[in-house]
């Protein structure tokens, strides 16, 4: 009944959730415990970029990628959605307005909700604006919005496909500073070349943690950090044994 | 004999192209019916697909497929403030079966295929260069991984590793940038060439001319 | 609380759902697979007619710009009639209608094409505007970039064939290497995401309230 | 990475004509660069010449107008080549846009080049190659049609299959010599479902952007060949001693490549001689 081929995958799997549970369950909702997470320059620039743009009285721009939520790229939206709520926070705390532009219809509810509840919690919530949580069926169209509106920050964190160059070269024109964060590979280059800061592959994902120093978070980021460990174990046994001739374990990979 | 489809074409490249100058009124409109057609054609195509796949069954006596209809029914609901909250069923469901295929996708094709493919002998056969092109792969990948390690800092001697995983990180973006690049530019130049060598050309000339003009007008403002 | 509530059914969706995707990929048993192919095809109908939220939200916010006479109302009556104009004749007819077809092919398709051609410039300014040598990470990624554009452009392996010996190395060897290392990653990151979600502790995406945390 | 202040003073849009002038030069008159055939074109190319004749070839459609010329060129090279050999061809599309892009081809386009007229090659329909039009459901179709190349049960035109001797021929994927199919994606699952499961060989036409991925998989023996992006399909056009759009369009493309790099270059000493003259 099992698939054979993927036992292996099944087993890895296995572990990882384990390790990862044990880390939420206990370290992070038993005990409280927060770790400490190296610094991530990308996250460290939003209070500065928000704060460029009431300086400069122009609004922000921020959208959380084109990935659909029924594609294996959806975690990765979520992720940019945590990190909207911090950055729609820091909006209402300072009386920037903030632009959220979504490409995929069933991101655009999410989009205005974390935006509303993030003005709600701040007291501020008068100073909504719903239109400013546009549709945009092509992502692509924000390079006009971006130079109509000559927005100060542009914040491109999530899953991106092509758009991400034209979104980057959109916002340098318009004279904005630009935060990007990626962690679909083949848009990688244009984010991280293009960009003023960027949050590169995994690092998208412990963003959020990062900010929060919410204990359960910061405790799947350690967990995530033990099974890292484990990956480079592995490589690095795997590599050896092959080398002294028992290529074993490289066999049960492949 | 001029081409009404290659007229419309030129328009339609040379209104986008315009933003490059500045964004202006045919930019404007265009960009405004690239997204609104694209909007009414997702939910055609959406709507399609939802005959085809839950209505059909329905009809032919499946009823268990009006589920995803009714469903959908929140999104309907989500303008009005006491029915809004709704969406979060729908949102589930759909969250959960991408959030699924992610985990089996990432454990399976990118941890065991890629740990898997870090861990070749050193020692290959034939000239040097193979065993030095595995040894790189592997230490590459090595301190790439490591470089993603946050919370526990990498200390004496292998401390430098995450450093060389940055450079290898680079290296992806430079190689890729130019890579994709290639691709890009030729796209680019399919577009140039019908701009060039159709009827689209006389759009393109005109163009020219609009910009220009605008250019030595917005010069003459500016003196005085 | 109505919402409250609402919430827990939604996590419990998640939850239930999510892991019956994961396990469904490792056994073989026709009749979870046919379910799971099932939800996946009920969800491709769900999340396709999210769309109209997306027609509502543009009909909403470009009927009040146009009754405002705001900035852009113009070309915000020019947006509702490529929605409404469209979406009319697609319902009706098919996306076959042949005005619908017209539209698609020589309105559509060109501003598409010529909107992603747009990218050719932006890989020109870019490569002037953010490719500086300025330390090594910032050469790796230059002298990595030029030699790629170099072995790409034919020209220039005609007149130095080790143009393509130093690229087909970057390309397979020196960049596949950091390629694997930043997938493992993203991939580690995916599956702690995905957990978090599905085990209801990353709820960001409901819009959590988290009260006045700062 | 962030911009200069001496290189932010100077307008990127004169960048943007410099590209526009640059590569408006060779589409007006062709220059004819030089270039050096890969061995992986090469390679492909070899392996249909090397095809006995009355071997059965499945061409596939499966890229989308949007790639432009990219693989539009990529298309009627192959295309024109296996009409040139003894061969019979079947044309199939697995993405939507096929049809649109095999009218397009035959009828010339700026996306594909000059018509290819079959019977130039003394070539006939139904005998010597047939179109079955889309078949949808990608890795689906991959898998049924591999199993049943009658899946369509009639051609693109609506006659039944029966009456076509070319598909007499071929009946499954044991009938097939050869896979090309030129796409924008599924490559992985292509492999799976011809080469894994039928040792059936298969050239890829693929985009710049897909191509690095792939290059494992020739390495591992599980593709025959490939052709990369515009590159490919003009040396392809060389090979086959008819240089087309593809080899016109290498000339922009060459000069554009080389902007960038100057570019580069330029943006680099700018912002440095800017640097140290504000120091001083």
């Amino acid at each position: 009944m099992l698939v054979g081929a993927r036992m292996l995958a099944l087993g890895l799997l296995v572990v990882c959730l384990g390790i990862l549970t044990y880390m939420i369950i206990v370290q992070g909702e038993r005990k409280r415990k927060v770790y400490s997470i190296r610094r991530l320059a990308a996250m460290d620039a939003c209070e500065e970029a928000v704060g460029r743009a009431v300086e400069m009285g122009r609004p922000i721009h921020y959208t959380p990628g084109t990935a659909q939520l029924t594609m294996a790229e959806a975690p990765q939206t979520i992720a940019a959605l945590s990190i909207l709520e911090y950055v729609a926070r820091l909006a209402a705390k300072y009386n920037a307005r903030i632009i959220t532009t979504s490409q995929y219809p069933e991101v655009y509810p999410l989009c205005v909700e974390v935006v509303r509840e993030a003005y709600l919690s701040s007291g501020k919530a008068d100073q909504f604006r719903e239109e400013d949580v546009v549709y945009l069926p092509q992502l692509k169209a924000a390079a006009g919005l971006m130079q109509r509106e000559r927005v100060a920050a542009n914040f491109m964190i999530g899953a991106f496909w092509h758009e991400s160059l034209v979104l980057a070269e959109a916002g340098a024109a318009a004279g904005a500073i630009n935060i990007g964060g990626v962690a679909t590979m083949h848009q990688l280059p244009f984010m991280v070349a293009c960009c003023d800061y960027c949050l590169i592959g995994e690092e998208l994902f412990a963003a959020s943690a990062y900010i929060t120093k919410d204990p359960v978070a910061t405790s799947t980021i350690v967990g995530q950090d033990y099974i890292k460990a484990v990956s480079l174990g592995l490589i690095v046994l795997g590599t050896l044994l092959s080398t002294v001739g028992m290529p074993q374990l490289w066999n049960l990979f492949r | 004999m001029i081409s009404v489809e290659y007229v419309l074409f030129g328009l339609c490249a040379v209104a986008i192209w315009s933003l490059l100058y500045r964004e202006n009124l045919a930019y404007r409109i265009a960009e405004y019916f690239y997204v609104g057609f694209t909007a009414a054609n997702l939910l055609v195509q959406a709507w399609e697909s939802a005959l085809k796949i839950a209505w059909t069954p329905v009809t032919k006596g499946n009823h268990l497929w009006i589920l995803p209809l009714i469903l959908s029914i929140p999104f309907v609901l989500f303008f009005h403030r006491k029915t809004r909250s709704l969406y979060m069923i729908p949102i589930a469901v759909v969250v959960s079966v991408g959030t699924g295929l992610a985990m089996r996708g990432a454990i399976h094709a990118d941890i065991v295929g890629q740990v898997g493919a870090s861990m070749k002998s050193l020692i290959q056969p034939g000239p040097w260069d193979n065993s030095f092109n595995t040894a790189v792969l592997t230490i590459g990948s090595f301190a790439t991984l490591s470089y993603f390690l946050f919370t526990k800092e990498v200390k004496g001697a292998l401390s430098k590793v995450p450093r060389v995983g940055r450079l290898f990180i680079m290296a992806v973006v430079g190689a890729a940038y130019a890579n994709t690049g290639t691709g890009r530019l030729a796209n680019y130049s399919g577009i140039l060439l019908n701009l060039l060598k159709t009827d689209a050309v006389y759009i393109a000339a005109g163009a020219l001319v609009v910009i220009a003009v605008d250019i030595l007008r917005r010069r003459a403002k500016k003196k005085p | 609380m109505a919402r409250f509530q609402l919430r827990s059914v939604a996590l419990t969706i998640t939850f239930v759902l999510g892991f019956l995707m994961i396990v469904e990929y490792f056994i073989s048993f026709k009749s979870i697979n046919d379910l799971a192919a099932n939800i996946r095809d009920a969800a491709t109908v769900i999340i396709g007619l999210a769309s109209i939220v997306g027609v509502g939200n543009i009909t909403r916010n470009h009927l009040r710009n146009i009754s405002r006479r705001g900035d852009n109302w113009i070309p915000s009556i020019i947006m509702l009639v490529s929605v409404w104009i469209p979406l009319v004749i697609g319902l009706l007819g098919t996306q076959n209608h042949p005005i619908y077809r017209y539209v698609f092919v020589n309105l559509f398709n060109p501003v598409g094409n010529a909107f992603f051609a747009v990218l050719g410039f932006y890989i020109l300014s870019g490569a002037w505007r953010a490719f500086r040598v300025k330390s090594l990470d910032g050469t790796v990624m230059v002298l990595c970039a030029a030699l790629i554009f170099l072995k790409n452009a034919p020209v220039a392996g005609y007149l130095w064939s080790g143009f393509n010996d130093i690229g087909a190395w970057i390309m397979n060897v020196f960049q596949a290497a950091g390629y694997r290392g930043i997938i493992i990653g993203v991939a580690i990151g995916s599956i702690t995401t995905g957990l978090r979600i599905l085990l209801g502790r990353e709820t960001g995406y409901l819009a959590e309230r988290r009260g006045g945390q700062e | 990475m962030s911009s200069g202040t001496a290189i932010s003073r100077i307008d990127v849009r004169y960048l943007f004509l410099a590209l526009l002038i640059v590569s408006a030069i060779p589409i007006m008159s062709p220059m004819g660069l030089p270039m050096v055939v890969s061995p992986l074109t090469k390679k492909s190319f070899n392996f249909i010449e090397g095809l006995p004749a009355g071997s059965v070839v499945i061409l596939d459609a499966q890229h989308s107008t949007g790639y432009g010329p990219e693989l539009g060129t990529q298309y009627a090279a192959v295309f024109k080549h296996l009409l040139a050999r003894p061969l019979k061809v079947v044309l199939v599309a697995f993405g939507a846009e096929g049809p649109q892009l095999y009218a397009m081809t035959l009828e010339g386009s700026t996306i594909s080049g000059p018509p290819i007229d079959p019977n130039r090659y003394g070539k006939k329909y139904g005998t010597d190659y047939v179109w079955l039009g889309y078949i949808p459901g990608t890795v689906t179709a991959f898998a049924a049609f591999a199993s049943n190349s009658w899946l369509t049960k009639t051609d693109a035109a609506g006659t039944a299959l029966e009456q076509l001797p070319i598909m007499q021929n071929c009946k499954t994927v044991k009938d097939w010599a050869l896979v090309v199919s030129v796409s924008g994606g599924q490559f992985e699952q292509m492999i799976a479902q011809w080469y894994s499961a039928y040792k059936t060989p298969i050239i890829f036409g693929a985009p710049g952007v897909s191509a690095p991925r792939l290059y494992s998989y020739i390495d591992a023996g599980q593709l025959t060949g490939m052709l990369v992006s515009i590159g490919g399909a003009a040396e392809y056009e060389l090979l086959l001693k008819g240089p087309a759009l593809a080899v016109s369009l290498m000339d922009v493309l060459n000069l554009a490549q080389i902007l960038v790099v100057v570019a580069m270059i330029a943006g680099n000493a700018i912002h440095f001689i800017g640097r140290s003259k504000e120091k001083k």
